[in-house]
């Protein structure tokens, strides 16, 4: 684990390389010189370099976000570039985050990018998250899902969150202002469902919900520095490949009074949560055997 | 009076493959509301273990949600919301990947 | 320019290192031996290695579309990378297209990869197109959206296009069965709005698009080889960032009798278009100045 | 008797960046078709380049579609069509990239 630099402390200034390189988003007066300030002093963090986390990080670090984390403990398959673009068939063997580092450094040598190579964990994850503005969820698991969303509430960091599966994909802005967290939409763990466990998943499928949580974590990184305005109204988008029509885009709750990581009676404490793993395990379904990310 | 209902995020696996169905309000009986149609949904799934995957408790299981007219029913009036012609109602389990 | 490898004549099987790499796709009923085969006997040209043409180029090469054509005349610029995200800073002032393949045959050796380092015109089109299955404009101007479309008529092969602008986005598979040409949509050229031209785009809305446009090819792809059956239902997506819904599924018209390049009494004959610069150009409003693709 | 009406594809630059207008069917007049609301729209824009840029020949323009209701207004009776209460029209021009 890297110390996160200081570089987000609010930067005033682009540079000229800066200026240039950003030139064909910054020319729209909804981001602008303002906007582009407000990536570069953004700090984001990708849980998870798979299927959803490659796309998504390639956007962001593209579009000037000054600091970006990657998390994964999982090294480069081949058998899984079907899905994870970023990473290539020379790289297997090698630590995803360490082959997303050396992509994205290339794609954009401005970017402050740190790597974490570990899985999340109860022990980990509150320290790593407290040094970020987002997060993003892109991991596979209902157990890291409900892990990240509590450390998330416990610090009062907003969560962009995707899944996909077979053709289709779902994503979700959790702990934002007067929206939900994850608990508030899905207060208990699923029981497992076993009949459709080998279910496979389309490439461009989780693509699509990757590059658009790249979108929502540039939306949101302009609204939390107040470029944007407009009042945020919770929303979940869900897609399907085969449906007419493809995508719905539902208005959903808003944090519920009952939720137990988010509620006024919040029983999930950090303490709760960091030393008492298996009572939390309950909580979130059982451990995931393998945490091999999406 | 005809509602229509949508299966996603894996349900239409319950429902013999149907990723739509047509229903005619009537026949729910008397009792048209979506605590009723979850009922109805219910009855449909034969085996039991499948249907523990939709139904628990007497609602739908946790990790699904139930949408209204592309609104959560948290909006509404959850199980008590009373279905009107034309309704479009959406079931979607919530993925966490594979 | 290369010639094209009989790679795509029709092979009933695959390696061991492809049952592999696919088996997360063809785990799926709906694409299982017989899509992947579909996939690998499949040949698409990508014209525009842009904004749109990356995403599109990284999930069709994964997927395991057996060859791939990448057709652009211009080179990496780095004030593009903000958008272009499987270009590098290092490989500033390198064609995009050798770029592109570079990246692509690391991600995935099987694919069989060829490159055009030419601008699309009438005088190259028709021959280039003539080797390919399905046709992906991803380039950035009216009259090359109108060029791609008449000769993609012409030798009867569906196109799929995308196109973004700002944070508006917008595809459509045209030339596939019933379904309209571009000219069917949209008859006459637009006349020249000097209102809005310096618009800006942000990248993950075109990755979005160019994403999508690969899983629209994979769909074809099965679709073409019979493997989806479904009927093809000819329709528009529009997304915006900003709007809610931010997509729209919209039902099109099927192709149009009155339309000059696809009906019954078509006068877009191969030797105007390739003979006569300029009456072609201005049925295609004028011929752009720099042909540079997003 | 209300028609909502959505600007897409850079056409709000044209009405004052409105994206969204609500149009009461009663200030068209006697003509409640597709045609009587083009023309009403167009006589919004002041300036007659911008004008141009949506108006052309009694019609829209070429490059701008017509939705009404999630479809093409080529599926319907395009500038015929008679307005009810509760369409959704949407105007959109063809973008072609920057
Ligand atoms: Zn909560
Ligand atoms: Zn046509």
């Amino acid at each position: 684990m890297e110390n996160i630099s200081n570089y987000n402390d609010g930067q005033a200034t682009l540079t000229g390389e800066e200026y240039a390189r950003y030139g064909r988003q910054m020319i729209m007066p909804e981001i602008g010189l303002p906007g582009q300030l407000a990536l570069k002093n953004s700090s984001v963090l990708i849980i998870g370099v798979g299927g959803l986390g490659c796309p998504a990080a390639q956007y962001i670090t593209a579009a000037g976000i000054g600091t970006i984390g990657l998390l994964d403990g999982d090294v480069v398959d081949k058998n899984n570039l079907h899905r994870q673009v970023l990473h290539s068939t020379s790289k297997e063997g090698m630590s995803k985050a360490e082959s997303a580092k050396q992509y994205l450094q290339d794609l954009n040598p401005n970017a402050n990018i740190l790597t974490y190579v570990e899985y999340a964990s109860p022990q980990n994850l509150f320290e790593i998250i407290s040094a970020y503005d987002i997060v993003l969820d892109c991991t596979d698991n209902q157990f890291t899902r409900y892990l990240i969303s509590d450390v998330c509430v416990w610090h009062g960091k907003p969560l962009i969150s995707a899944s996909a599966l077979q053709f289709e994909g779902q994503l979700c802005v959790y702990n934002y202002r007067n929206g939900p967290c994850y608990r508030c939409m899905f207060p208990n763990p699923t029981p497992v469902v076993t009949s459709c466990s080998k279910s496979g998943i389309l490439g461009p499928v989780v693509g699509t919900m990757g590059t658009m949580q790249a979108l929502e974590t540039i939306k949101l990184a302009l609204h939390m520095k107040g470029i944007n305005k407009e009042p945020f109204v919770p929303f979940i988008l869900l897609f399907h490949t085969f449906r007419f029509p493809q995508w719905k885009h539902i208005r959903i709750r808003s944090r519920q009074q009952s939720c137990a990581a988010c509620g006024p009676h919040k029983m999930l404490t950090r303490s709760f949560i960091e030393s008492s793993p298996s009572e939390y395990a309950t909580l979130c379904d059982a451990v995931p055997k393998t945490e091999k990310n999406l | 009076m005809v509602v229509k209902i949508e299966l996603l995020g894996g349900l239409d696996m319950l429902f013999k493959k149907q990723k739509e169905l047509s229903l005619e309000l009537a026949e729910l009986g008397e009792d048209k509301t979506l605590k009723s149609l979850i009922h109805f949904m219910a009855e449909k799934i034969e085996s039991p273990t499948q249907k523990e995957l939709f139904y628990l408790d007497g609602t739908v299981r946790p990790g699904i949600i139930v949408l209204v007219n592309d609104q959560d029913w948290e909006l509404l009036d959850k199980e008590e919301y009373v279905l009107e012609d034309k309704d479009q109602v959406v079931f979607v389990s919530t993925l966490h990947g594979m």
